[in-house]
């Protein structure tokens, strides 16, 4: 049951990486997706250089991240303080990476690696970011639990705890929902050339004489206000009517003639 | 009944019975589904609702709610499930009515429901209004909404409304006032209220 | 209504025969009673509530709960009972979270941003913590996920550190253990189960 709980609910955690994706035509954009630091962006680096953690290829990693830096500041992002900080310390490790080893000295403890406190940096933030994903998971089964809807049992209590503020929210989103609804039933009652046509015969008919600025005021859409005009064209053209304009720029009338 | 009717009848003919469901339930996960819509709503559900939610046979809902109502019934449970105010809800039954109350004492107040506060938001911006109006504004039925409202006198009757078949009016009571601070209906929020919050 | 609120505490006084009989429950009276509380409470309900306002011992209420609990599980119900954040709650099955959201008509509420996830994933747990600390494994700023959470009451302050500058400390609040299903901040996995993953 849970497999189709996520399934739903489903977006792709482990392809949220840092990336680069051709977002359309003219435009490349840097994706590290919303939290990523430097620590996802090493992270990104090493998996895909295929490296051990535990065993960092500096020099190799660090190109690579330079190399990052520097596209980002090409494709103009800022990049934030806290990836030159980073980059700064790449740097000094792989210095100190060229150093000669010095020999350890009789009874002390080999010296340490100086990639070390990266790596258990690292280490750490990778866990978080598991421990994060298993936070999702739970959020996720957990939406799909719905509570009761609410009760009035308590009819010896005549106070109610709601205040003019819920109320004017809830006449508010339910004006909004109204309105939504209202546009839905518009769109679906589009109309056809067939209809128009139809409706404006029938008006003309009736009315004798129409304004075609009032006309195309009440369309309500732009398809319909094209729908309208096309449908003129037609009338004028199959039957006995004529287009009058009294002034230049004025409103123009479409009379039937009788005959 | 025509909800026979109203059934489409590329179901009725076209494939056999097992075939049809669209979501092939069991009765066993139909009443689970059931039980759990019923529990989930604001209002007592009804049996409409449920058929066009699971795309279910009025029919097939109806039975499986007297098993789930008589289940209840059965098993000595705090619950109940039954037929009220033309939907079903699920409520405590009254042998323990005491308890519950002195529970819910030590809250501070009790709430009104979503669809409740939704009616009386409607009521209380368009009075004096009619139900149908209010149908047409929050797009479901309020008819117990109003009931619960017109109990906790919120609202009250305002005559009738002078079209066809003479619909009830309603608008809010003097209590509505007292309960929500208000020294009259002016003093009701407006849009413009919450334009500084936004900003 | 006035006679009415007097009513339960003219009884508590003058009749003890009522509280004698309050505590001779048998099992299944205890947990139907139970049973009717917890579904009337807006919020998961505490043991110690429960004890309280039936008069009963802790672990009465606890093996009724227990037992009422497995009971629904083992009917196929479309509901349950189960222990989330400190309290007993009724909710209803994930099974049937299609339908129950398509009734509803609500999409699953807007998910927090991986950034708020992760920062809240170092509170949770390294709490209490304070915003440096977080900087220092996640290894960017956080203040607006912060902020985020804070709105969200899914953390809450919890003093400062007495180091230099006095740092807010952050933990996760009860409507996080709630939101992701746990009873109590034991039930996180362990941190340390994370580490396999590594690589």
């Amino acid at each position: 049951m849970k497999e189709t709980d996520t399934k739903q609910l489903e977006f792709d955690f482990k392809n949220v990486q840092a990336e680069i994706v051709r977002e359309s035509s003219d435009e490349l954009r840097l994706k590290l997706g919303e939290f990523a630091g430097p620590l996802d962006l090493l992270l990104y680096l090493i998996r895909r250089e295929e490296a051990n953690i535990f065993d960092i290829p500096v020099a190799r990693i660090t190109d690579k991240y330079l190399e990052y830096i520097r596209m980002m500041e090409r494709l103009d992002i800022a990049v934030a303080g806290e990836f030159l900080v980073m980059a700064a310390t790449l740097i000094e490790i792989k210095s100190r990476m060229l150093l000669p080893k010095e020999p350890a000295s009789e009874g002390e403890e080999e010296a340490e690696d100086p990639r070390q406190e990266l790596i258990d940096r690292l280490l750490e933030h990778q866990q978080f970011k598991l421990a994060a994903e298993s936070l999702w998971t739970k959020a996720t089964v957990e939406q799909a639990v719905f509570t009761r809807g609410t009760i009035e049992t308590d009819d010896n209590n005549p106070e109610i705890s709601a205040t003019v503020f819920d109320l004017f929210e809830a006449f508010q989103k339910m004006m909004d929902r109204h309105r939504e609804q209202i546009q839905l039933e518009i769109h679906r009652d589009e109309m056809s050339l067939a209809e128009m046509l139809r409706n404006l015969r029938a008006k003309l008919k009736i009315e004798k004489k129409i304004s075609l600025l009032k006309l195309f005021e009440d369309m309500g859409s732009k398809r319909e206000l094209i729908l309208a005009f096309i449908s003129v064209l037609e009338i004028v053209r199959t039957e006995s009517v004529r287009l009058c304009q009294k002034d230049t720029f004025g409103d123009i009338t479409l009379e039937l003639v009788e005959s | 009944m025509s909800e026979k009717d109203k059934e489409p009848s590329s179901h009725k003919t076209s494939e056999p019975a097992e075939l049809e469901s669209a979501k092939s339930r069991s009765t066993t996960e139909l009443e689970a589904v059931i039980e759990a819509l019923i529990f989930v709503s604001d209002e007592p559900l009804p049996v409409r609702t449920m058929a066009k939610v699971l795309d279910e046979k009025k029919d097939a809902i109806v039975s499986a709610l007297e098993e789930l109502s008589s289940e209840y019934a059965g098993r000595d449970s705090g619950l109940q499930i039954r037929e009220i105010g033309g939907g079903w809800q699920m409520s405590t039954r009254t042998e323990h009515h005491e308890e519950v109350r002195e529970f819910l004492k030590t809250r501070p107040s009790a709430k009104l429901s979503l669809a409740s506060l939704e009616t009386l938001a409607v009521i209380a911006y368009k009075q004096p209004v009619t139900i149908p109006e209010i149908l047409e504004i929050r797009g479901v039925q309020s008819a117990s909404s109003i009931k619960t409202l017109l109990d906790k006198r919120l609202i009250v009757s305002r005559g009738r409304k002078d079209t066809v078949g003479k619909p009830m009016l309603y608008g809010t009571s003097r209590d509505f006032l007292i309960q929500f601070g208000l020294k009259d209906l002016s003093e009701l929020p407006s849009i413009e209220d919450f334009e500084e919050f936004v900003g």
